[in-house]
């Protein structure tokens, strides 16, 4: 079958809240494989396409639309974790190559890791933790964290507080909401009694926009500073406006990297496109990329050679626009996190907050 | 100024009215007899719009108006009492009485709110009951007040003295007795066969949906076995 | 009366917010007597009756059932024990066949909720139960209908037969004779008078021909509490009564 | 908590309570002409919002003529919408209405996607609403906010009137209970459910365009705001206008002060509140016993 | 409520709908247990998917079609059959899946218990918001805390093994195994549930329905037929519930969702409320429809991204034109052809 094409499945939001992250993403992959010919390691490449809704209690039935109905060689997806969860033990039974494009559930890349499951894009330990450092080195002492109740946020605000701490900080307060609650100014008054030196929040979308808003809206901008993981001023800037100018935010993508690389990836993408290339369109090139190394690596067939081409894809070198990147032991970028700031509709880079950053991989048994 | 002429209805596929002619002149009352279930509340729901007649012609003051929705009826001048009072439990008494309040076609409006409440003083002493705190006859004392509201030409009472106390009854006779004075006619269902054909101008008997007996009240009231044979008694 | 009331209320009092639309009534049903309540509009019968049924709760008083008390027990439960009413306002199962709804009702006899193996077609004595109802009260020929498709005055003929399908000791008839026909109503009545041999029943009814033809024993009330009570004649020639009910008419 | 920070937090529960009010408010007419939820409700609210997104530019700075222009060009939508898709049932079975409204909500959440795509959007509060007063301490309260809140209460009132004070409300609430009834009484039935659907779809449009500037706008923004509108809607008793506003102002303080005290649960804390109340009276809090 | 002025034609009556009614229900029985035969593990699934919808979609027509209790809250049943399933199987050897389906069953049941206790003090919409709280409640206890694995909820490590002694009987790695297992329990709670609707205690249900004040006055304790009917629709979500984790190995907060409680409404009402067929037809065309619009392999791309435009205009075509629901084609067939 050497010379059928592979086959490549998308599992990704095409309705709901993350629709737009899906499209981003699926993009940013069929670029990469458009500049390889359409072929990955000489192979033609065929897509198949599933909406997951964003919806775990229907993920099991979407991702064996791919795997059993569509006996797709690769899947790829998605954004929601509680998703991508269920799309990793789904590649575990059948044993299909997972690469996860977005998603950042720790424990996708911790307990559930394999040597089939991939991911291109972070842990949601990574950019919190990064943060944690940073606000410790600019001298806040008492932070407070604001979050959705649910697994990601909870996992980010861990990441933070344990950096933080580390640094010499103490977290004095850890506010939720149910998600997706966007009713915050309860949690605002809440932190102008504290009086905290710092506050970090994880949100991102709508919640994001709204944080932000009311957070200025609400005056603590001028005497709180506000941090966040990178997904507060992701996607959001042009509905935010004025309100995150000078927000800083931690991730493993800026813009203005203004690496050969970023600024080719930038363009080629507004060509194809006709829109700005985002980090989630990177994290879905890198998926391709990531992809693509494993199918050269066996000259394009991988029957008989899987564990080769694993092997290649396990210990392959990634020259992504966010900066080259490696795979941890537990299939997880060891990546540089970038710290930014907001300028305009930009999340300008200031400066690498922690150079090739590995997520611990607590729970992942190695293989 | 009501003229049905053989007027069929049915009910899915039974045949319930066949060929019903009634007519009612202005200011007259009419009493509709027949025993249960002969179709006489079905003409009424038929010349009101609520079920389609199959056939036959409705006129009005000399306009056609055979299908029209009963809201258009309403309007053309007639005031609804359903058997079974149609009151609305969720309002009150006093709510009941006001939503349908309206000045008659002709702009006439003799019956007000307060009139139809010294009709029925009862009814004064519950105005902020709910419909379905009221008790039968105070319901159906409502469902009259409420078609009244609505100053109409042509009063068509189904049942409408049902569960009504004696005096009350007495009161109700008087009044339409009264109103067809001022030019109101009226179109009288009543199972007590004796006092509607003894307050109407004519009347006319129902068998199995085809009209068997009619005319003068008082003939009819003449001739028990025709009575006898029709509603038997 | 000799013999001890079937079912005995002494005092029921019930209050709506400010009204008291029952007022300290007390009333005997004796087996073997037609006992008719007459009133005003709004004088308290259909409560009386939803009093006595369980269907609302007491403000006060107490209810008595072949001597025991059954004041706390709930309608149903009173229902079981032999209550049965039917409503001034139809009440039945409109999309139900008409044998169904007695049927229904009979059943509530037997219920045996448990016995999920046999059909409830096949209950033999609620179907016995509901064909006898029927037949009693002139429905033999319309089992199949829709209950709903009847004409109104069928339907309380219906609401009748389903009192009778639970075959009660004590009946609380409020308006039977509303809405049917002269020789309907001739039927109910005769039915009345054979079923009094061996029932207790309590007939709320402003029929007054009716009422002085099957009546033992009358009751009359007014704005909630009894203003006469006693023999048909007595209560004929009280001139309270004609004043506040009768009228003339009936003098 | 120190007793300032305790006011803040009342001033946020009463603020959050007159939103939902306002969102609930449309649901409230609607409930009363349907008898059953109204699962599009949450869309109505999503279109309002997106048109503000949309008029907001052309509009610059007169907000208010904004949303009159915004809440007639909705009225005429839900005109139209009951006229196509619900005049036809309210013959039938209830729960027709409602899988035809789940049906609304799927084509509403795709053509928005196609219309406007499935970016999150901010639209700008006009200047002379933007700022913010001092409430003392470190924090201040923004003007927007106290407008809404004021905004409300306009509505509230409003409504209160016509559904308690004219015919109109009475023939809504009769139709609602007897339909054929009704039209006995000369009352045009059909058209008066239009227009009062149209008046719910309008408010529900207000609602979504006062809340675009504060929230921005983004795909299934409708679908989170629904349950909560039910739960105002049915605590309050359905019908009551009153009862939405007391149950709206429930919600808030409980929401609120659930997620300050209860973070962990703040999530059930409404609807244990639905619960005990329904359980202790069983047809919401203003219901007049018929 | 609504009044209209002609009953509703007694179409949606047990008289009716028990003549020789078993028929095509075995039929199509049969048809199933030979699918796996010629289809492949796919379309097995999506078979298996249909069928586990159509035993939760059969429990609440127990409910709203039969006593009139229309519940928005019955996916908290489903989703706690599932959780307890998913929580009290072994970690690392495979549950025995009698006992799983039990305790998965019984926990339903008790929590429906006490759901129903409570609500059924309310009425219509009330009675629908009440059902939708606890549901809520239940849905926030699993998100928001550690009990189920929070908000990514939590895996079936190992699928369940019915054996006696050695000797496996029934492996639920199966897929095939499973299947049959899944069909079997659709059959009894269909047969069941066709038992219930004949005997006294579903009619006693109807009548319920159709006039509560009227049974309660005949002698009926209503309270206490409404309870069952709530608990024992709850144990049957229960075990749907237990199936949905035997075949996908995952569970998830959102199992309890509201819209998953809709979707399941939704189902009787396509199908057609107030039948047992109606229920079953419903989950088949919900998951079908939706299976088929947002497949690219027929449709093409275009259109099946935008699989939530058609299928909601099929929704509304469906509502427009069967008044009773998709079972409704075929009564009025059966009764056109009675009278000709
Ligand atoms: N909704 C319906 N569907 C089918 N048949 C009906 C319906 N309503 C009435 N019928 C039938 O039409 C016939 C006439 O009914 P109708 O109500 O007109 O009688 P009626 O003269 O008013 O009797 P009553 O004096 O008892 O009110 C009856 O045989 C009845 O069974
Ligand atoms: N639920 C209620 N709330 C408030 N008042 C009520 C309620 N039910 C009945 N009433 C009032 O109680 C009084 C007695 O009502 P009831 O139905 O017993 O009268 P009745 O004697 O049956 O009259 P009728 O002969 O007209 O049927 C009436 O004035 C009625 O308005
Ligand atoms: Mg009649
Ligand atoms: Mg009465």
């Amino acid at each position: 079958q050497g010379n059928a094409p592979l086959k490549v499945g998308f599992m990704l939001p095409a309705t709901g809240t993350y629709a737009n992250l899906g499209t981003m993403i699926e993009n940013g992959f069929k670029l990469h494989v458009q500049e390889q010919g359409g072929k990955l390691g000489g192979r033609e490449v065929q897509y198949f396409k599933v909406d997951d809704e964003s919806d775990p209690a229907k993920a099991a039935d979407n991702v064996n639309k791919l795997i059993k109905r569509d006996k797709v060689d690769v899947l790829v997806g998605t954004v929601h974790s509680g998703v991508a969860q269920t799309m990793a033990k789904a590649a575990k039974e059948s044993n299909t190559i997972l690469i996860v494009p977005n998603a950042g559930a720790d424990l996708i890349t911790g307990p559930m890791c394999g040597p089939n499951i991939f991911r291109t894009s972070f842990s949601n330990w990574q950019p919190a933790f990064a943060m944690g450092k940073v606000m410790a080195e600019r001298g806040h002492k008492k932070a407070m964290t604001v979050t959705w109740n649910y697994a990601a946020g909870q996992e980010s605000v861990k990441g933070f507080a344990e950096a933080f701490e580390k640094g010499g900080g103490k977290v004095v307060g850890n506010l939720t909401l149910p998600f997706p609650n966007v009713e915050f100014q309860a949690l605002l008054t809440q932190i102008a009694s504290e009086k905290p030196d710092a506050v970090y929040v994880f949100f991102a979308g709508g919640g994001a926009v709204k944080f932000v808003k009311d957070y200025v809206a609400a005056g603590l901008n001028k005497t709180i500073p506000l941090y966040g993981a990178g997904f507060l001023t992701d996607g959001t800037l042009e509905a935010q406006g004025a309100a995150a100018q000078g927000l800083y935010t931690t991730l493993h993508y800026a813009d203005k990297l203004n690496t050969p690389k970023d600024n080719a990836f930038r363009q080629a993408f507004m060509a194809a496109y006709k829109s700005d290339g985002d980090v989630y369109a990177v994290q879905g090139y890198d998926a391709a990329q990531l992809l693509a190394t494993g199918m050269k690596s066996v000259g394009g067939d991988f029957s008989g050679k899987r564990d080769a081409m694993l092997k290649a894809m396990h210990t392959a070198t990634i020259d992504s626009p966010r900066g080259k990147f490696t795979l941890s032991a537990a299939n997880n970028p060891v990546q540089d996190i970038y710290l930014r700031q907001v300028a305009g509709t930009d999340n300008v880079v200031k400066g690498v907050a922690i150079k090739g950053l590995a997520d611990p991989a607590r729970g992942c048994r190695p293989f | 100024m009501l003229q049905i002429s053989s007027l069929n209805t049915y009910y899915g596929d039974s045949h319930i009215l066949q060929g019903v002619d009634l007519a009612i002149a202005p200011g007259t009352a009419v009493g509709l007899l027949g025993r249960n279930g002969m179709g006489k509340t079905t003409l009424i729901r038929s010349l009101m719009g609520y079920v389609p007649a199959a056939s036959g012609k409705v006129a009005w003051q000399g306009r056609d108006v055979t299908g029209c929705p009963p809201e258009r009826m309403a309007r053309l001048g007639i005031g609804y009492v359903p058997e079974g009072r149609g009151i609305f439990p969720n309002l009150s008494v006093r709510e009941n009485l006001v939503m349908s309040a309206r000045r008659g076609p002709t702009g006439r409006k003799d019956w007000t709110y307060e009139r139809v409440l010294d009709t029925f003083p009862r009814l004064a002493e519950r105005l902020d009951n709910g419909g379905n705190q009221l008790s039968g006859g105070e319901q159906q004392m409502l469902s009259i007040g409420r078609a009244l509201m609505t100053n109409p030409d042509l009063m068509i009472l189904d049942e409408a003295t049902e569960g009504l106390a004696p005096l009350i009854v007495a009161e109700i006779w008087k009044v339409i007795a009264r109103i067809g004075t001022t030019g109101i006619s009226t179109l009288i269902v009543d199972r007590n066969y004796h006092a509607v054909l003894s307050h109407t101008d004519s009347a006319v008997v129902l068998e199995k949906g085809q009209v068997v007996a009619g005319g003068s009240s008082a003939d009819l009231l003449a001739q028990p076995e025709t009575l006898a044979r029709y509603l038997g008694v | 009366m000799s013999s001890t009331p079937l079912m005995q209320a002494t005092g029921l009092t019930r209050r709506f917010g400010g009204l008291v639309a029952v007022d300290g009534v007390s009333i005997d049903l004796h087996r073997g007597q037609v006992h008719a309540v007459i009133g005003t509009n709004g004088a308290g019968k259909s409560t009386l009756i939803n009093l006595l049924s369980g269907e609302i709760p007491l403000s006060s008083g107490e209810i008595r059932l072949a001597g025991q008390d059954i004041t706390a027990l709930s309608q149903p439960r009173r229902a079981r024990s032999g209550v049965g009413r039917s409503y001034q306002r139809t009440t039945i199962f409109p999309t139900l066949p008409v044998l169904e709804n007695c049927r229904l009702a009979a059943q509530a006899a037997r219920q045996r909720p448990w016995t999920l193996w046999e059909g409830a077609q096949s209950c033999r004595a609620s179907l016995e139960a509901a064909r006898a109802a029927l037949d009693a009260a002139g429905l033999a020929d319309a089992h199949q209908l829709p209950a709903g498709s009847m004409s109104h005055g069928k339907k309380r003929q219906l609401e009748i037969a389903m009192c009778l399908a639970t075959n009660p000791q004590v009946l609380l008839l409020d308006e039977p004779l509303a809405g049917m026909g002269a020789e309907e109503s001739e039927r109910m009545l005769s039915m009345l008078e054979r079923l009094r041999a061996d029932h207790a029943i309590l007939l709320v009814e402003h029929d007054m021909d009716a009422v002085f033809r099957v009546a033992d024993c009358i009751t009359v009330m007014v704005n909630g509490a009894v203003i006469a009570s006693g023999s048909p004649e007595s209560v004929r020639s009280s001139p309270e009564v004609q004043r506040a009910y009768l009228g003339e008419g009936h003098a | 908590m120190d007793i300032s920070t305790f006011l803040v937090q009342c001033l946020n529960s009463v603020q959050y309570g007159l939103l939902l009010f306002l969102v609930a408010s449309g649901l409230t007419l609607i409930f009363g002409i349907m008898g059953v939820i109204n699962l599009a409700h949450g869309s109505f609210y999503m279109i309002g919002a997106y048109m503000a997104y949309v008029l907001a530019p052309l509009f610059g700075d007169n907000f208010i003529t904004m949303l009159l222009a915004g809440m007639l060009l909705s009225a005429i939508f839900g005109f139209l919408l009951e006229w196509v898709f619900f005049s036809f049932l309210y013959g039938r079975d209830h729960l027709q209405q409602v899988l035809m409204t789940y049906a609304l909500i799927l084509v509403f959440e795709e053509l928005r996607s196609i219309l406007v795509g499935n970016e999150v959007h901010g639209v700008k509060a006009p200047e002379w609403l933007s700022g913010g007063v001092s409430l003392g301490g470190v924090m201040t309260y923004p003007v927007y906010n106290l407008f809404a809140s004021s905004a409300c209460l306009v509505v509230a009132f409003a409504l209160y009137w016509v559904v308690n004070r004219t015919r109109l409300g009475m023939m809504i609430r009769a139709g609602a209970s007897n339909r054929d009834m009704t039209r006995g009484l000369g009352i045009n039935i059909r058209l008066l459910y239009r227009a009062v659907f149209a008046g719910g779809v309008a408010l529900a449009a207000l609602a979504g365009m006062i809340a675009a500037p504060a929230a921005s706008v983004y795909p299934g923004m409708g679908g989170s705001v629904l349950i909560m509108c039910f739960v105002v809607v049915v605590i309050g008793g359905i019908g009551s206008i009153s009862g939405a506003l007391i149950a709206a102002l429930l919600v808030g303080f409980v929401d609120t002060f659930g997620k300050v005290f209860f973070a962990q649960l703040a999530g059930i804390g409404v609807y244990v509140l639905m619960a005990v109340i329904l359980i202790w009276r069983p047809q919401g809090l203003r219901n007049k016993g018929f | 409520m609504h009044t209209s002025a002609l009953p509703r034609v007694a179409g949606a009556q047990p008289a009716v709908r028990r003549s020789h009614g078993w028929l095509v229900p075995v039929l199509v029985a049969v048809l199933l247990a030979f699918a796996p035969l010629v289809l492949e593990t796919y379309y097995q699934d999506l078979v298996m998917k249909i069928v586990i919808y159509a035993i939760f979609a059969l429990s609440l027509e127990l409910l709203a079609g039969t006593t009139g209790l229309v519940s928005l809250g019955h996916a908290a049943f489903f989703g706690i059959g599932a959780y307890v399933t998913a929580l009290a199987a072994p970690q690392y050897e495979a549950g025995n899946p009698v006992l799983l389906l039990a305790l998965s069953m019984a926990a339903a049941a008790v929590y429906a218990l006490f759901v129903g206790a409570l609500s059924l003090r309310t009425k219509e919409v009330y009675f629908i918001m009440v059902t939708l709280a606890f549901a809520q409640m239940a849905y926030f206890v699993f998100h928001d805390t550690p009990i189920g694995g929070g908000s990514d909820g939590m895996y079936l490590m190992m699928r369940p093994v019915l054996a006696i002694g050695g000797t496996t009987l029934i492996d639920f790695e199966q897929p095939r195994q499973l299947y049959f297992v899944a069909l079997g329990l659709l059959v009894l709670c269909y047969a069941f549930l066709a038992l219930v609707l004949r005997s006294r205690f579903g009619h006693a249900l109807t009548g319920i329905r159709i006039n509560e004040q009227r049974m309660r006055a005949a002698g009926f304790q209503t309270y206490r037929y409404k309870l069952a009917a709530f608990v024992l629709a709850g144990a049957l979500a229960g075990m749907a519930g237990f199936l949905y984790v035997a075949k996908n190995g995952v569970v998830n907060p959102e199992l309890l969702s509201w819209h998953e409680s809709g979707a399941v409404l939704m189902m009787i009402i396509l199908g057609g409320l107030g039948s047992l067929r109606g229920a079953v037809i419903g989950a088949a065309a919900f998951v079908l429809l939706k299976e088929f619009y947002s497949s690219e392999a027929l449709l093409g791309p275009a259109i099946a991204g935008r699989w939530q435009l058609t299928l909601g205009l099929t929704m509304i075509a469906f509502v427009a034109l069967m008044p009773k629901g998709l079972i409704g084609i075929g009564r009025s067939f059966n009764l056109k052809r009675r009278k000709a």
